[in-house]
């Protein structure tokens, strides 16, 4: 796909997951403090708005920067900025090229993961985004269509966010509640589950 | 809904407005946006910058104490928010008087990554930063993973450090390494009673219900490591009081600051009976209570509740925070 | 309940035990009673010795004020009660260093009665006495009947002045007459958003449902001229800033300093956000703000609300205010 | 009567009065701060264990001024510090007399109205405990029995509490509620009232 269904692409998905944002309020109310909902809410309409300001010939690199820059400042929380550098590094990934496939997505989803797991200093098992995001980069790599890889990719994460469950926090103001995070399902990991989940039933 | 606001949205710039339309001698907003206070006078010639931020709704944390001897610039986020980092970055650049700026904030994972990003952006031009966080809660992670504390009121003993470090000239890391060792030398732990009620979704914080208590509470309302019935003062003296001094292995002959600290809607009487058991169990412990700061030091908008932190003193320590700052909440000397 | 308290009968004298334990240096109790604060170097040899008092529940009034440039002594009451005649006495008494003794205080009945009380057993043992009565809420009385008016937050103005004027040596009469000129150029009024809960009852001053204020509340939650629906902070400041401005007639041109109030439970962002449109009001009519306090200064517990005070100033009040004062509350200079 | 039996009287009309203390709390509450009934509670219990303290063959003038004494400490409101100030007022007409009769019980209840109007600044119908006071002390002058004395005084102080319903509060706290404390009965003269009925009850 070239970067103007790209572009197209990724705003209808963000204007289909702010539907999540009570359920990722209430996640995050749980295991921190609630303001999951209003950066996924809030980053979204920057995010679409953003990418309704770049002319239609923008590169898919380009484009993934625009969402990290508007991502990152509209509600500044650990998951914005996690984000944010995850797209800066994906886009890093991408380089001059005008379409995007399979194969570049996934390894766009990789070096996000990577991204996150270096700033976060985290890695899977410590129940973050982590958890959804890892798998489904995997997932993504070697399918035959991009309906097959989505639909992996999104297997892959529901898996990883029912896993968190049973973990303990072991990152971020979750952490702070030490054995009182078992139990709860990661909303980091639930917001990413949810995106894929967008994607699909909006494109 | 008990506020007196007006549109949710603009709480955070009204009140920036107000702060500074009361006090332009000490502070001003650089920039058009206003999400960046600093000093009257930033910035200083060859003295370390310190740069604080966090979210708003911790009056008089984090924008009271930018001021002499005091934090350089705050950069300010919505309620509970992280600034962003180009707010940290223009903060930074605002106050950059080529000693290098120090970055002093709470151990909070949105800070965290903003300044970080701000770092580097510094860094680009040339400005040397160095970040000491505040990591002071004891009920938040055990004393193996003390790095992975969240910050809360205790990180004011940093403040007054690190900035009579930088006006005296200290370089950027001494005044760093003052901020650590104060850092490494506090311990906090709070208790809540009622919750806050965010501006914006008008909806508690958290669920307590009346007459109960969470023992360990953050600055946001995070859980804590103990619910129940709420007691009496002395008994939560007690709580709050034991795990510090055996967090910071204190010992008869040892010297303290106290710090007892509402969180909102706790009233002042009540910080002082809070403060006298305190100051009977230092008694009994044969500790000193060299300083004590009584009052709301970092809020958490309306929550009732209060916070205790200790900081062992030594020479060093009680001599930078017997010198001279002034900020529109905090004076000394 | 939502109270860091021990037994309720004991939350005045632990409250006084822990004010006295954290700052020795400026307040002692000279009587074992404890229910007496003076300063800590009182009596004071040939300065005017000013004696305030009421009840507890409002620090930082009333003990607040007690220090160098404030009042000499405080005679403390159960919360929300007067002291009693022999309390006032007995710090008269531990005041007076030879220049006779101002009583400030707030126009409460039980106050007055037992303050008029304690003059007449002063007077028996040949010291002078002359009384002030705080009246500065417009809520409370028509103009006209202004000497009927309670006293409120105002009075910090009031024992400002009156505190400077007797740390330069003034008479008694002088004194006084300092005190009684900020009081006639004084207006206070309050809004209340919550009521405040009495430690020995248990129960609420009055009924205010979620999301309805009390326009002109008095700092026990007497009712006031006007009860409705919450409104915006905008509209609250210009409903507590008209009748002020017309009830000292001021004018284009006027110099006036400015309180705004925290009652207890209402952050302080809140109060900036207050602040923020009286400071706008201001400018509109051509009025300089020339000083400014914004916190609690007077309190009702963990009432939330507000109240704006205005001081129309001249050359000789604004000195009498920038005059250096401390006191474990309040620092100036 | 002689002193003991006074002493009697009144711990035993004080015990029974304690009882009306959330009716005048209630009352106090909707016209001023609702401190009535804290004053009323301790300074009946302040009073009846000073006047166990005091001797047998206490004087008249002696046990009033105990009684002043004690309630002006107890909790040190308006209505304290008036009281107090009146049973001084009224112990000095009583002087070294060793008995208490009609006639002087009327002397001492009027020197106690008269001293309250003076220091409160206040007269009939500024809707105070005036309003019963000074009707009672009129009505107990001339009566044949106690019995009777006392029943035309609770007679007159009821019709006086009665009437400060209808009127505006002009002294104290309850005036600066203006226009707003016509139409609520006054807690002072109650109190009075309630005193008058619970001597008539307890003895
Ligand atoms: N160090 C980390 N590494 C990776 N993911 C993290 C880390 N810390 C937090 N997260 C993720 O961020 C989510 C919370 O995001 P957010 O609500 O924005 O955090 P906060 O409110 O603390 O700023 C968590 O559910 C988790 O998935
Ligand atoms: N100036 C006055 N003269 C006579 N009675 C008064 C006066 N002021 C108040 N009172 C009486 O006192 C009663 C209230 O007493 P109290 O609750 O002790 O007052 P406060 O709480 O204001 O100290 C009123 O109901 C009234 O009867
Ligand atoms: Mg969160
Ligand atoms: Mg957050
Ligand atoms: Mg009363
Ligand atoms: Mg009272």
């Amino acid at each position: 796909m070239d970067g103007a269904a790209l572009s197209l692409a990724i705003r209808n998905s963000l204007a289909e997951v702010t539907q999540y944002a009570d359920e990722l309020r209430d996640l995050d109310a749980a295991l921190g403090d609630g303001d999951l909902g209003v950066t996924v809410s809030l980053g979204a309409k920057a995010v679409i708005q953003a990418l309704e300001d770049l002319p239609d010939d923008a590169l898919p690199a380009e484009i993934a920067k625009t969402c990290a820059k508007a991502f990152a400042n509209a509600n500044p929380s650990t998951m914005a900025a996690l984000v944010a550098g995850a797209l800066l590094a994906g886009s890093r990934v991408w380089g001059e090229s005008t379409t995007v496939s399979i194969d570049s997505g996934a390894e766009f989803t990789a070096a996000a993961a990577d991204s996150i797991g270096k700033r976060g200093k985290s890695q899977v098992g410590d129940k973050t985004i982590l958890d959804a995001l890892a798998p489904a980069a995997d997932a993504l790599r070697g399918a035959d269509t991009a309906t097959e890889a989505l639909e992996r990719a999104i297997e892959a994460a529901e898996r990883g966010v029912r896993e968190t469950v049973g973990m303990q926090s072991m990152r971020g103001r979750a952490s702070w509640l030490q054995e009182r995070s078992i139990g709860l399902q990661d909303p980091g990991a639930t917001a990413f589950l949810r995106f894929l989940e967008a994607w699909r039933d909006a494109n | 809904m008990k506020k007196l606001i007006n549109e949710p949205e603009n709480f955070v710039d009204e009140m920036i407005e107000g702060i500074t339309l009361a006090h332009p001698d000490m502070v001003r907003t650089p920039r058009d946006d206003k999400r960046i206070m600093v000093r009257a006078d930033a910035p200083r010639q060859d003295r370390v910058g310190i740069v604080t931020g966090g979210g708003s709704g911790h009056l008089p944390l984090f924008k009271g104490y930018v001021g002499a001897g005091l934090c350089s610039a705050v950069a300010i986020g919505n309620v509970f928010s992280s600034p962003s980092s180009d707010q940290i970055f223009e903060a930074t650049k605002a106050v950059n008087g080529g000693a290098g700026v120090l970055y002093l904030y709470g151990n909070y994972g949105g800070d965290v990554f903003n300044f970080d990003l701000a770092a580097d952006l510094a860094e680009l031009e040339d400005i040397e930063t160095l970040t000491v966080l505040g990591r002071d809660d004891v009920a938040s992670q055990p004393r193996e993973r003390s790095a992975d504390r969240r910050g809360v009121a205790g990180i004011i003993f940093a403040y007054k450090a690190a900035g009579a470090a930088a006006e005296r000239g200290d370089s950027l890391k001494e005044v760093a390494a003052a901020a650590e060792d104060i850092i490494d030398n506090t311990a906090t732990m709070g208790i809540g009673l009622s919750p806050t009620i965010l501006p914006t979704t008008g909806k508690a914080s958290f669920d307590l219900p009346d007459g109960e208590m969470e023992i360990g509470i953050g600055i946001h309302g995070e859980p804590g490591i103990h619910r129940g019935v709420l007691e009496t003062a002395d008994e939560v003296a007690e709580r709050l009081m034991r795990p510090l001094v055996e967090d910071l292995g204190l010992s008869s002959g040892d010297r303290i600051a106290v710090l007892v600290n509402g969180m909102g809607a706790t009233p002042l009487e009540e910080l002082y009976v809070l403060y006298r058991k305190v100051h009977r169990i230092a008694e009994e412990l044969g500790l000193t209570v060299e300083k004590r700061y009584i009052g709301e030091y970092a809020t958490s908008l309306e929550m009732a509740g209060a916070s205790l932190s200790l900081l062992k003193l030594d020479d060093e320590r009680l001599a930078l925070l017997n010198a001279p700052a002034s900020s529109p909440f905090f004076r000394e000397g």
